[in-house]
């Protein structure tokens, strides 16, 4: 019943596992302290390689004694999860992080020193089994889908695409008003043939139904996916493994807010604190296509800003090149803007400064009370990644404005106007944001 | 112009009416606040009669309902004091404003108003006069009276009196009133102010009979009193104007220069020259010739006078360390007490004493998210208007409690006395303590002070526990990583004997690195019921 | 027994001496307070030597800077009433307890202590005598004295004195006195005090000239004055047994019926006989035969007694609803204002009368969740402890306001007078009314009667704004619902046109069915611009 | 490059809306007030139709009248709504609702009669605009999909199953690793060949990878469907076709708690708020397979509750047949239990107490606070659907043990487990609900 590619994949990663619990019995044997090395997966061993636009882990390493009074309950919870994905690949089976935490959840129970029978749980809560399964990715240098880890999956494709997953060839250009749904192990899929110039991959999934139902991707030549909301780890390496094998361009379209911007940066570098995943689910040449701060403002705001000498001075130090953009128009209207635009909240603000950092925050903003309001986040200098002129005058422009849009507003306008003008006109401009 | 002029008719209230009208200013305003004032004014008076004067006191307090119908009660409060001598008795008892606590020296209670106020709310309601007998040492005969306040006068009315001849070494006082009370209401005050005086007072005898013949007792559990206090001349810095005037126009001096030396504190001839000096004044012109603005200038020249010794604690009777320990151990049973006397200090010309104790665990009250404190000023307990208190204020709000390792709930009090011949209260009420920040500096270092000692204690007991914690903490997890281990690396077949070299190998070697007895760690996984 | 007694010296100390040690009851805790409670106690006497005898009161204060450096004021104030004899002056202003106002009628102050706290707090900070200039209307000379408190005798000490002939038909009293105080910190309270009472005494001229000569002059603006209090026997219920026993033994009635009848309101010679009756007294006994029992049976008989007539309130003065309209109407320019005084009341034997004013709107001051309240209490205004005020709880915790359509924050405004021979104040500092629950219901009534003329006004006023809303709330909509109609049946050409038909249709069947005119809607329609 | 099904679901459409609102033209011309009148679609006019298990919106109508001042906004937007999906319809596009929300949002400037210039929007937030597409529904008789609105669909599916969706042809057995997302207008699916037995339904997506992963559909002939969640209309709309169409039963498998037994319940008879949709959208016919609180915790708890006469008396009293039951054991041991439960919230309670009443929250808990918390439920009486002896037995153990479980509690006993045995023999044995 199971598909032969699983079969090879499990055997791999039973021998993984094993050699790597080789080494510590090793150790023990010798009466040596049991040590696990890996890579630190700390923020200040994290580096952004500029030229390959990339995440990755750094040199330092972390030592994980068991007689190391703070470390020995890790030590065990990593064994003991490393026991029950051994025992599950073994087994056949297709876990999720969530059985996980339930197989290895049990409680120790012991006599204290001071007499009492004394009960405590190999974990509480799933956070530290996610934690351990994650220094197991380090330490053996893995994904979780290497080892037939599954997980929920929301991602959608259709396009001109034809894939052989499991046993099976599926042609993605005939999914009548459906569509594909990524399966949680891509790296299993093989890409048999394609006709597509672009990959465009929507937010949000309503809006990917509205262009489907279209027709947009017959039109545009275009494989279309969604991530429904923030991407799944599947649809990452989905994107990245087809815009990376036949070399096509990625655009990504979000609502206009940090929580897009988000989404996008998630889709390009991946998170900042879990950068040994990035370095096969990123998609570095991933760009921004909408939608814009200056597609709803244009830039005036931002050129009156920085007639400051001040001002274009502290934005010329996060990055130069700010005074040589191209002008922009917007695509709304006085009065479209005040209908569809939401005000920003303190978590969209804070967000934003997460992304480009606290001095554009600060050179930006007029509002006393949103500048107070971030006031903590002094300090945070931003993604490498954002730090570009272009990011800076769309964060600048969400600074000073307070105001961010859905896409759907975009849509209201007119499907055919998305369809058929501001997404078609933006990549044919080369409007849009690497 | 409209106009309807009435005639005003004047005339002097005595101060007996005068109180009489408004007598809440002392604290009868209603019988339950009465009937707790009436104890606290016998019970304070009695105590100033012995222990001001060396003599560790036997106080006994009766209530009885003196009744049927009416919620009438008889409140007799027994002491071996000094007793009074006959003579001064009717105005001692029937004449506000006359007392003997007019002295420049620490004592209790509000100076010639207590006890007459008490006969006089007796009268008002019951209409019983007041009873007292007494007798001094030296006196072969003992004393009785009864009495009422001429109110119009502000004068004793004598009913009856009489004496009769000791049979026993007996000195000391008896009164006994009838007031109208209502002792439902009152009585958990009553309780608390007499256990809290206790609490202070374990040198002292105290009994209590309650109307429903209750005996509430508490033995003297020490023989030391605190020092008596001394009655010494004023200080020059709390003087003001009035004071001089009333001195230079009746204290009969010769010259100015003399009056300085003789009335004040600390002022010799040097000091009183250059003060004089300093205010354009012939030191030995004739006091009563000095011109209100000399006298003016001469005040001015005083409190600017910045190097006169701090004023004398001579004057006060702090309770000590001991007998406040011995106090708070009787109350509490506690695992830990410690007591600070700070030494004299002063503000604004009144020389004052704190002092702090400081009773942890055992039976001390639970403090929620602060300790609980005792207010005591003049070794009278502070019972109400807590919230505003500033020594309140220091403890629960100026002292980081977690620097000293405590955490709250915790079973910790902190016990605070202020004694100065000048208690700065706060309002009329006279049941909370002021701001003022030479008293505020001393209530705070004296109970860091104490605080520090408590934290040493709690310190130690904790080392102890956490090197044995640490090995525990490993070793509980040795079964787990066994079976883990073997799980991934021995065959189905020989998991069991894997699982079990490994514990073994792992035992050692965490006892090697912990330094701990490997029999503790082999103890702890043995015990393990690792549920699989 | 270790013993170390030491002898008492005991002694009396006068009035004067007692007040100047606890100064603090009386309010003169430090320059800030002293100098609020000296224009207190200066400015209540000279109201009560004018409105209290049907004079309309011109009052004038005066602070000014009395020394370069330090912080000397003289204050004087100054008034048109009905003047002090010069044989009393001394006393009046020189002996502590010596007053006009132990009357039994409603009167401002503490009876025998203000002015003369006021002349100790001079002589002890400034040392400056206090001077007063008076004259009474039939008098044909101004008389004057300088005088000091001698402290220890209580007793006044002329400085100076003399008199001249009245020029003019003027009669008066100033007041002069010099003392420490702290103007920059009092004069917030100072100035608050003087607003709250002009007030309230709209039918006064009160002037006030501060430190830097700035000039607050409150003019009068009513010339009808609030009937004067009449003095008048006490009521039975307010007695008790030492006012009984003081009457029986000094009295010199021949019988207690005679007594009974001359000494009390409304006791006749059948209500004497029936109390005698109950308490078991012979009514031709003569008074001071009573013996103490016989007196506390009579007590009991009179309060157990329910038929008194209730306390005759002739000795109180109301303001008048007159009256607090007018000193509104000046302070606050309001929208709407109302007026309330109840009719006489009484609780354990004392009248009172509580009168309520409430302004709304105008430059009535915003209450945030619940009116603003003014107190008073005869007549005073009472700035301090409103949070434990009853009238306060009654107007923001007892009266729904929403009830009477009132949306806070809200302009409004509460004035609450409470006047009576006794007004019950909550503790000494005599800046709060207490829970007294006769008084509480005549507070609740009075604000209840104000709160519903009030809801009147509003409830009118609200009505005629509904009518147009409503139709305005159904106009507003017709353009975008005849758009919606054309975008749906009407072709691209026709759409212009079919929509404004609907539009007009629309228009004609809105007005028809709420009776508004067409016009008023068509205006609506007509302004409408949605941005489509 | 529109689908030819979708042309004429468009074309219904528009004429639908039209003869409706020539209605109210009607009314204007005779200078009658224009009046709405539409089903209530309140709680009091729904009804349980025990026959068909189905809900059904009652007789009573409502009147929304333009001249009453209470009714005068509504009216304004139900056709200003009416409008702007009429607009979307002739200009070939798919709005959401979200869509919907932004291009009727719009201010109303007005002169007041106290002379101030007012503005309002047409409508702030999209609960408002919402509520007027519903009414649309009813007035016009017709659901949201038919009206060519779209939505956010989470729904996938797998299994022997051929379809026609928009001008392709699917094999849904031919879908690899990965599933076939559920189109939003599943009304336009056209089923071409099937070979099922039943269908199964699990709640949760990472447990329909593994069970699809697993092969489990091939083996059992099942169609394997998964909600991913709280079910979307499209989801249920697709089940209740199949089941209806193919008359095949329709197990539903969801966590053990009363969120996951609402789950059922949406599937089975839809909200109750909602009931006109839920004559379209339910399957009537829809079991809960598991995991049963019985499944758990065997039925001992229930049997020594209801040995109490009072208790047994009450229960009885809902539905008859309390003491009928069929004895169960429990798939779970005592130490398993105790690693896997959690401890139940209050909004656990007050959905349990929501479906099936207070009178057994009454009768069944023991916790004196979890008792008091729910104190304010009093007068709940439960749907009907749910006063089964079986569902009483359920919840009364619910309440009693205050605890549930997820179902990755159940597949941590191992995925054969759950694959092999426990849906498969809970089926042969019919140990599901109806």
């Amino acid at each position: 019943m199971v598909s032969t590619i699983d079969a090879s994949a499990r055997s791999k990663a039973l021998d993984i596992i094993k050699s790597s619990m080789r080494e510590l019995i090793d150790q023990i044997e010798r009466g040596e302290k049991p040590t696990l090395v890996m890579p630190k997966r700390t923020l200040t061993n994290t580096i952004y390689d500029y030229k390959h636009k990339m995440l990755l882990l750094g040199p330092e390493l972390q030592k994980r004694s068991f007689t190391d009074v703070n470390e020995a309950k890790k030590f065990m919870q990593t064994l003991l999860m490393a026991s029950i994905i051994y025992d599950a690949l073994r087994n056949n089976e297709y876990p999720t992080i969530r059985d996980l935490y339930y197989r290895g959840k049990h409680s120790i129970t012991y006599k204290s020193i001071d007499g009492k029978r004394v009960s405590e749980n190999t974990w509480d809560e799933q956070r530290e089994s996610d934690s351990v399964i994650r220094d197991l990715e380090v330490l053996l240098s893995v994904l979780r889908e290497d080892l037939l880890i599954l997980s929920k999956e929301k991602g959608k494709v259709v396009g001109n695409l034809v894939i052989r997953s499991g046993d099976d060839v599926i042609d993605l250009s005939k999914m009548g008003h459906g569509a594909y749904a990524i399966e949680p192990t891509p790296d299993l899929i093989e890409f048999v043939d394609i006709d597509a110039e672009y990959i465009l991959v929507v937010e949000k999934d309503a809006v990917f139904q509205q262009l489907h139902r279209y027709g947009f991707w017959k039109k545009n030549k275009a494989i279309l996916v969604t991530s429904a909301g923030q991407p799944d780890r599947a649809t990452r390496r989905f994107v990245r493994r087809l815009s990376e094998e036949y070399n096509l361009p990625v655009y990504i379209l979000a609502d206009s807010d940090p929580y897009g911007f988000y989404i996008y940066s998630v889709f390009k570098a991946g998170s900042i604190t879990l950068s040994y995943e990035s370095e096969r689910l990123a998609t570095p040449t991933a760009k921004f296509i909408g939608v814009m701060m200056t597609d709803i403002f244009g830039d005036s705001i931002f050129r009156k800003i920085i007639k400051d000498r001040e001002a274009r001075k502290t934005l010329e130090e996060i990055t130069p090149g700010i005074t040589d953009l191209k002008p922009k128009t917007p695509y709304l209207s006085e009065s479209e803007r005040s209908n569809f635009i939401i005000k920003a909240k303190t978590r969209d603000l804070e967000r934003a400064v997460e992304l480009i950092g606290y001095r554009v925050a600060e050179v930006c903003i007029e509002e006393k009370d949103a500048k107070n309001k971030i006031k903590k986040k002094e300090g945070l200098t931003g993604y490498p990644w954002f730090a570009t002129p272009q990011w800076v005058r769309e964060l600048c422009i969400f600074f000073n404005t307070l105001s961010k849009l859905e896409i759907e507003a975009m849509a209201s306008k007119g499907l055919k106007f998305l369809a058929d003008k501001y997404i078609p006109e933006k990549i044919s401009t080369g409007d849009w944001i690497d | 112009m409209l106009m309807n002029q009435t005639e005003e008719i004047y005339r002097a209230a005595s101060p007996a009416e005068f109180f009489y009208r408004y007598r809440e200013i002392a604290g009868f305003a209603n019988p339950v606040r009465a009937m707790y004032q009436t104890i606290r004014e016998l019970v304070e008076n009695a105590l100033d009669a012995t222990d001001v004067h060396g003599i560790p006191p036997d106080v006994k307090i009766t209530i009885r309902k003196a009744d049927e119908t009416q919620e009438f009660y008889q409140i007799t409060v027994e002491d071996n004091g000094i007793g009074i001598p006959p003579n001064i008795v009717p105005n001692a008892f029937g004449k506000v404003l006359f007392s003997s606590k007019y002295a420049m020296r620490q004592s209790r209670g509000m100076y010639g108003l207590g006890v007459k106020m008490v006969v006089l709310y007796a009268q008002m309601t019951t209409g019983r006069p007041v009873e007292v007998i007494t007798s001094k040492a030296n006196f072969k005969r003992i004393y009785y009276f009864k009495l009422r306040i001429d109110v119009n006068k502000n004068e004793p009315v004598i009913i009856e009196a009489g004496s009769w001849r000791k049979t026993r070494d007996w000195h000391g006082t008896i009164v006994s009133v009838t007031i109208e009370g209502d002792w439902s209401r009152a009585k958990s005050r009553i309780l608390e102010y007499i256990n809290r005086t206790a609490i202070v007072l374990p040198y002292a005898n105290i009994t209590l009979v309650t109307p429903e013949n209750e005996i509430i007792h508490y033995p003297r559990i020490v023989n030391t009193l605190p020092k008596p206090p001394v009655e010494t001349n004023p200080h020059p810095h709390g003087i003001d104007l009035e004071i001089l005037s009333g001195l230079a126009k009746n204290a009969g001096f010769n010259t100015i220069e003399e009056l300085l030396i003789k009335s004040f504190q600390g002022i010799g001839d040097v000091t009183a020259k250059t003060i004089l000096q300093n205010a354009g004044i012939d030191p030995s012109k004739k006091p009563s010739d000095l011109t209100n603005e000399e006298l003016l200038a001469l005040v001015n020249a005083i409190k600017a006078y910045d190097k006169f010794k701090p004023p004398s604690p001579k004057s006060l009777s702090p309770l000590g360390e001991e007998i406040i320990i011995a106090g708070l151990k009787r109350a509490y049973e506690p695992e830990f007490v410690t007591a600070v006397s700070r030494k004299p200090s002063a503000y604004s010309g009144h020389p004052f004493i704190v002092e702090v104790g400081l009773s942890y665990g055992g039976k001390t009250p639970i403090g929620e998210d602060k300790p609980v404190v005792l207010r005591y000023a003049n070794k009278i307990p502070l019972l109400y208007d807590e919230a505003s208190d500033m020594v309140v204020e220091v403890v629960r709000d100026e002292i980081s409690w977690d620097h000293y390792m405590i955490t709250f709930p915790a079973p910790i009090l902190v016990l605070v006395h202020v004694c100065s011949t000048k208690v700065p209260f706060k309002g009329v009420g006279k049941e909370s303590i002021a701001d003022v920040p030479e008293l505020r500096r001393e209530v705070k270092l004296a109970v860091m002070e104490a605080a520090r000692e408590l934290k040493q204690y709690i310190s130690k007991k904790m080392k102890e526990e956490e090197a044995k914690k640490k090995a525990e903490s490993i070793a509980k997890y040795i079964p787990e990583v066994a079976r883990s281990l073997a799980i991934i690396l021995a065959d189905e077949s020989t998991l069991q004997s894997f699982k079990d070299n490994i514990s073994v190998k792992l035992s050692h070697i965490v006892a090697k690195r912990t330094g701990v007895p490997l029999e503790l760690i082999q103890s702890i996984v043995k015990s393990i019921e690792a549920e699989a």
